[in-house]
């Protein structure tokens, strides 16, 4: 990249002057006071975290004399390693004497060297040469005489981390690895920016690791997420096997469940093939999975009726899974024969040349029911407009909020979000799949009780006030409760 | 069908004729190409401490060696084009009307119009479905898959399965910049898996290609399970856990804030109530439960109001490409000498 | 055997990344399954694409009406894949002049690229732009007000359709930028729907949506629903 | 005529749709924009700032969003370049340096000669870390910008003097596509050091997102098209015509009514708001005329 010419201009000037004139020149704006550095903070030590990958450290130090009178912010820095360290003064080195070589070449060329570069006569090439050479040899010297050759120097051997805010006395390091032993350093940052002395831990430590993960260790990290999962599948475990001993289920109804098999069957009437679209992600996605299940009825149904179900696909591995779970329905549906594979096809993996695909499908087959069952994008309204041009029976079932607007919108039955997990449960129509709704169900009480409690003890907190010792206890529990628990 | 035929042919009159008033009225070329040409010349030299390396004959590090001794083998040459607007060429030729930086560029003329006719092509299935579609269509299926495949082959498996298989075979090849020499066999396993699913072609083996998925599935319910839990379950109730008494502000504020809390919470609740599976929405429950409906159809609406503007931008975006680059009939970014720009349209603005 | 091998490499994938989730040393198996997972999908364009190709040519073969498209399509995929796989047109990455492959295969300027932004990029942006058309006319067919459900549907999409262009604005321009009545300044409406009404609405969603995902993903794992694995429900 | 509505042929809303969009890109249309209140916040707190006050412009987008932010690119270096106001750019995107470059083509280079680099402006670049980055720079920036985007080391940078960290800007203009952005920068600069102001220009899926920021952490901001056409109306009407189109020899073009011509990169979101308004329009058109059918039909079915 080729700089501006002010650029060139001035580090031309300023390489060779000194900063003076520059300081001189911004004279009339005043000159910085005098740097007035805070005090460093007295002490400062650094504890591994519990229950952590071994990849994170906390500091703490003391309050420096100075704050808050003179410290705007505390920097925190690191040690680098060895193998850090080694590369930073490699680098600083390599960039040292480049920058050498392009002055002395600069020297010789004046300003707009880069552009005559093409234009250069043999002689003025050796010359060049020479001088860049001499240049780099000067300058690999005062580099390797310098501090910045010196490991121990500060600046080689600590690495800026973050900051915190005056008066904030502890941080968290983060990305530190567990094979290295570091050594930490804070320094308090005076009001004008000048810093302070460092003040360094005194022994090297390194994070350790742990068989558990309850970071950030002070919230209880997964502990109560343990809990949480525990309780919500053991409900679901409860229910399922609950329904296998036979006791009955009640779940309300579902509008559209009732529509599949009806949609089939007017296909079949019609004598029209249905169109199943599995959306638009992969296997690794939980909606493409909940559609398939869906395809399963939906593909048993139509063997029964002895109708087409045509399923286009988006991905390789969704193809492959569709024809298992047709070819599947079409045996437990007692038509084995009837299964024709070349019905479910890949496409695409292009979002849009897939709905390209589809839409001039649509129109040209005329599909009398259309699905659309797992994870769709933008190309939602597209396929919900072009199937009601053609006036098929259309149903939606999706988990991506952003789209069901579309599909509520242009779709004769949607499926929203959560009713679309449950559908295969009340497809299946498996009593023990159901047991699985009631788990389900059981998790929105849990949501339910702890937003009220929560509310409830925050409201009472603002309304007695923060100060009252009430107050403090309730506001004390709410953050239990939220950065805790809710982590 | 014969009023089709009628329209079809009105419409490619039409368009014909619109072209030829475009190239009479507005005069002067349009829907071309230009580029700026870059002649990269490489050279292999040796360092002082023996080492042989390649520098860019026309950048800096060039000047610290004699590149005249290299021999022509030791030399890589090839030419770039980058995109140059019209009015860069025009101002190029003016100022030396025998330079070759600059380049009327077929390949990317011929581009622009290949593209304007994909763009109609779709647009036309608007009013029927009909051959050019068909053809958009069958371009863009067979282009888009092979598409994900190259992209597949050379930034998955290159990479991630040779790569970590054995690097150094890669290093030799295409990626000459991966330093890593370690074997990760560990990868071997999803090459099996991969083997495993390719089983599916023979029709014996085809109960294998079940292993891989099976696999993927429980892995990823594994992941799903808990991440979902974890992220929105759990984080989502966080955020709902507020005062409904919001003291901070003062004035009508207390009354807006608490009031806005509120009817958050209550929301949030009553749209529960409608998912609730295990009562029928009678009674009470189907009251709560309505308003729960409520809820969601102004989500809804929202959600479709605020996506019909971002919408709209992709088709102008659309039309600007037919408009600019192709017809040449506007020019809000002056890409061109203003001569050719904007003569068709005098630039109307309503109180600005 | 067929059925029940299957069966156990699920729960077991699956009960084994549960558990990483809370060992620290495991927490990157994530990450790693879905490499591997990638891989797999790679693997598998094989076989997606072997059966694009499969269709196509047996339509060609047998002549069904419109087997030109297939044959423009056959085309195309051969032409794109083969630019691609073998880096037509591409010179090597400045650092390695001498690596004939190492230079990226989408290099601009070489016939893979070029097929890409004529022939991929106005394709698909132009399918994406048809939306623009769809949601006018869903707008104007399906935005009815049959109940109150659709009447606060379409009234929401009024208010921020309206509070989104210099229209509303105007609308409510008369109303003081600083009376008690400015908060029914459309602009202001759009910002509270948004932030009140939308935010409660997809809360509860995603909450429903997360509890969904996880069932689901549970009754895979205890084998409850299996129709996926070929096995059907009998 | 009814009749014709009641059973409308679908094709009928797309022609419509067509022409709503363009032929307000054909006639480059543009319609009145009134700032709303964001906008409004957004432009004072640049318009607020003494001539030579210290501003960051951090642009974290990218091509892809450039139809979106690049307007409220221009706009902002411009009505920097107006204030006189020095100008600090850098990136947390890979891409960022050349959406800084196009920015500053475009307005510095093109109408403010004048500005020196070093002095006036500089381009610090890219830096990787996402947000770790921001977490350094707001007390230490030297520490990792030792040079700028060109390889000059900031010792050498008059500007650079009397900068030591993002807390020494008077103002912090973000311009951001995504992760990571103005959500970080929120996090990490403005939230733990109150004296960091922070306004923003961002896409319309973010949005949404980051109203909960609003005012507190985040006085002002931009979303996507029309937020953009909003500051652009809003520095118009200050310094609409102080750069306007010029000819060979450098007198400024006039239009029929004799007033300067302003360049089009001035106008863009003004400009693609054109087509939005009167699509908007459209759209609620059909809403209404669909409910009207929809009555008619339910009373006529009532007799």
């Amino acid at each position: 990249m080729i700089r501006p010419p002010a650029a060139r201009a001035l580090s031309m000037v300023l390489g060779v002057l000194l900063a003076g004139p520059v300081g001189a020149a911004w004279a009339q704006e005043g000159e910085p006071a005098a740097a007035n550095p805070p005090a460093a903070p007295p002490r400062i030590a650094a504890h591994d975290f519990l229950m952590d990958g071994g990849d994170q450290a906390r500091i703490v130090w003391e309050q420096s004399p100075d704050d808050p009178a003179n410290v705007s912010a505390y920097a925190i820095y690191r040690s680098r390693t060895d193998a850090e360290i080694q590369k930073k003064i490699k680098d600083d080195r390599a960039k040292f004497i480049a920058g050498r070589k392009t002055e002395a070449t600069k020297a010789i060329l004046g300003e707009d060297w880069k552009t005559m570069l093409d234009t250069l006569t043999p002689q003025q090439r050796i010359d060049i040469r020479a001088a860049r050479a001499e240049a780099a040899k000067a300058a690999a010297a005062e580099f390797d005489a310098g501090a910045m050759n010196d490991p121990a120097s500060e600046d080689n051997r600590f690495l800026l981390h973050g900051s915190t805010k005056s008066l904030e006395l502890k941080y968290e390091v983060d990305k530190l690895d567990r094979a290295n032993a570091y050594v930490f350093m804070v320094k308090a940052v005076g009001k004008d920016f000048s810093k302070s002395a460092g003040a360094v831990t005194d022994a090297p430590m390194s994070p350790t690791l742990e068989w558990f993960d309850g970071t950030p260790v002070q919230s209880g990290g997964r502990f109560w997420l343990v809990w949480i999962v525990l309780i919500f599948c053991g409900a679901v475990v409860f229910w399922i096997r609950h329904a296998r001993r036979g006791k009955p289920i009640r779940v309300r109804k579902i509008a559209g469940l009732e529509a599949v098999d009806e949609a089939v069957g007017r296909a079949t009437e019609m004598g029209r093939p249905c169109l199943f679209v599995p959306g638009i992600q992969d296997m690794n996605d939980i909606q493409t999975i909940a559609g398939i299940t869906v395809l399963a009825r939906v593909a048993r149904t139509a063997a029964e009726y002895d109708a087409k179900v045509e399923v286009p696909t988006a991905r390789s591995l969704v193809m492959t899974t569709c024809r298992e779970t047709v070819q599947a329905a079409y045996l437990s549906a007692g038509r084995p024969d009837a299964y024709n594979q070349d019905l479910i096809y890949y496409v695409t993996d292009e979002q849009f040349g897939y709905v390209a695909y589809l839409s001039g499908m649509m129109v040209r087959e005329k599909p009398a029911a259309c699905f659309y069952m797992g994870t769709f994008y933008a190309e939602s309204l597209i396929l919900a407009e072009t199937g009601n041009a053609i006036g098929a029976i259309q149903i939606a079932g999706t988990a991506m909020p952003a789209q069901l607007p579309f599909f509520v919108a242009a779709c004769d039955y949607t499926l929203i979000g959560e009713e679309f997990f449950a559908a295969s449960a009340y497809l299946s129509g498996s009593p023990e799949e159901l047991g699985s709704l009631k788990g389900q169900d059981l998790g929105k009480v849990i949501v339910a009780v702890l937003m009220i409690l929560g509310i409830g003890m925050m409201t009472l907190a603002s309304m007695v006030g923060e100060q009252s010792g009430l107050g403090e206890r309730l506001s004390a529990a709410v953050k239990f409760l939220k950065d805790v628990i809710l982590t | 069908m014969n009023r089709e035929t009628t329209v079809w042919t009105v419409v490619f009159l039409l368009g014909a004729v619109l072209l030829a008033i475009r190239g009479v009225m507005v005069g002067g070329l349009f829907g071309t190409a230009y580029v700026k040409v870059d002649e990269r010349e490489f050279v292999k030299v040796a360092t002082d401490d023996g080492e042989t390396l390649w520098v860019d004959a026309h950048d800096e590090d060039a000047l610290d060696y004699d590149l005249t001794q290299a021999p022509e083998s030791d030399r890589r040459r090839w030419t770039t084009a980058e995109q140059a607007t019209p009015i860069e060429y025009q101002q190029a030729v003016a100022d030396d009307p025998n330079q070759t930086q600059y380049r009327f560029s077929l390949s990317r003329t011929l581009g622009i119009w290949i593209a304007a006719f994909f763009t109609l092509a779709i647009f036309s299935f608007l009013y029927k479905d009909n051959p050019f579609y068909k053809v958009a269509e069958s371009v863009v299926v067979g282009v888009s898959a092979a598409y994900w495949m190259v992209v597949g082959f050379w930034n998955v498996l290159v990479p991630n399965l040779f790569g970590m298989i054995e690097p150094r075979l890669v290093n030799t090849w295409a990626m000459p910049g991966l330093d890593s020499t370690e074997n990760h066999w560990i990868f071997i396993v999803p090459l099996v898996f991969g083997i495993m699913l390719l089983m599916r072609l023979s029709p014996k083996g085809s109960w294998i290609a079940r292993w891989p998925l099976a696999f993927f599935i429980g892995v990823f319910c594994g992941i799903r399970l808990l991440g979902f839990l974890h992220a929105d379950f759990l984080s989502q109730i966080r955020n709902s856990v507020v005062s409904l008494y919001v003291t901070d502000g003062g004035g009508m504020d207390i009354l807006w804030d608490s009031l806005r809390n509120l009817i958050l919470v209550i929301g949030v609740l009553a749209c529960l109530v409608y998912f609730f599976f295990s009562f029928e929405h009678k009674g009470m429950v189907g009251r709560t439960a309505r308003l729960g409906i409520w809820f969601l159809m102004i989500t809804f609406g929202a959600g479709f109001g605020f996506t019909v503007m971002g919408r709209i931008a992709l088709l102008a975006i659309r039309l600007e490409f037919l408009f600019d680059d192709w017809l040449w009939l506007i020019d809000p970014t002056s890409k061109r000498l203003a001569d050719v720009a904007g003569m068709l349209m005098p630039s109307l603005s309503i109180i600005t | 055997m067929k059925r029940t091998a299957p069966m156990i490499i699920l729960a077991l994938g699956g009960f084994v990344l549960l558990v990483a989730y809370f060992i620290p040393y495991t927490q990157g198996w994530g990450e790693d399954a879905a490499l591997w997972f990638d891989i797999l999908a790679a693997i598998a364009f094989i076989l997606g694409g072997g059966n694009l190709l499969k269709i196509h040519l047996k339509k060609m073969s047998d002549k069904v009406p419109g087997w030109g498209y297939s044959a423009v399509c056959v085309a195309s995929f051969l032409a794109m894949l083969t630019v691609g796989l073998l880096k037509i047109g591409v010179h090597p990455n400045e650092q390695f002049p001498d690596y004939r492959w190492s230079g990226t295969y989408d290099q601009v300027g070489s016939p893979f690229w070029w097929l890409y932004e004529y022939g991929f990029k106005p394709l698909t942006a132009t399918m994406f732009a048809m939306l623009a058309f769809y949601v006018a006319s869903a707008a104007f067919r399906a935005f009815r007000a049959k109940n109150f459900e659709a009447i606060l549907l379409l009234g929401t999409a009024f208010i921020i359709l309206l509070g989104r262009t210099f229209a509303g604005v105007f609308l409510t321009g008369f109303i003081p930028e600083d009376s008690p009545m400015a908060g029914l300044k459309l602009e202001n409406l759009t910002m509270y729907v948004m932030q009140v009404f939308n935010t409660a609405g997809n809360r509860a969603i995603m909450i429903g949506i997360a509890l969904g995902v996880a069932s689901t993903s549970l009754k895979v794992l205890l084998g409850v629903d299996r129709s996926y694995l070929g096995s059907g429900e009998e | 005529m009814y009749e014709f509505f009641k059973n409308l042929d679908r094709r009928w809303v797309f022609l419509l749709m067509l022409l709503a969009v363009a032929v307000p890109i054909l006639l480059e249309a543009k319609f009145p924009e009134k700032a709303t209140g964001l906008a409004t916040a957004v432009f004072t707190e640049v318009e607020n700032l003494e001539a030579g006050a210290p501003v960051l412009l951090a642009f974290d987008f990218d091509p892809a969003s450039e139809g979106e932010l690049g307007p409220m690119a221009t706009a902002f270096v411009r009505h920097c370049c107006e204030k006189k106001l020095r100008m600090y750019f850098l990136t947390l995107w890979p891409v960022g340096p050349r959406m800084v470059e196009d920015a500053v083509a475009r307005v510095i280079k093109a109408d403010f000669p004048e500005l020196k680099y070093g002095d006036d402006w500089v381009n610090l670049g890219y830096k990787s870390g996402y947000e770790g980055v921001i977490k350094v720079i707001v007390t230490d920036l030297k520490q990792l910008y030792t040079t700028d985007h060109f390889g000059t080391s900031i010792g050498n940078i008059p500007m650079m003097e009397h900068i030591q960290s993002v807390q020494d800007f008077d103002l912090v203009i973000n311009v951001s596509a995504g992760y990571a952005g103005t959500k970080e920068w929120v996090q990490y600069a403005s939230t733990p050091f109150p004296n960091i102001r922070i306004v923003a220009g961002c896409t319309g899926v973010q949005a949404p997102l980051l109203y909960p920021y609003i005012p507190s952490q985040l006085p002002g901001l931009l979303g996507a098209i029309k937020g953009a056409a909003e500051y652009e109306k809003l520095v118009l009407d200050k310094y609409g015509a102080n750069h306007p189109v010029r000819d060979a020899d450098g007198n400024p073009v006039l239009d029929e009514d004799g007033n300067p011509v302003i360049p089009g990169k001035y106008l863009e979101g003004i400009r693609r708001m054109g087509p939005q308004m009167v699509a908007h329009i459209l759209m609620i058109m059909l809403i209404i005329v669909g409910n009207v059918i929809y009555f008619v039909e339910r009373s006529r079915e009532g007799r």
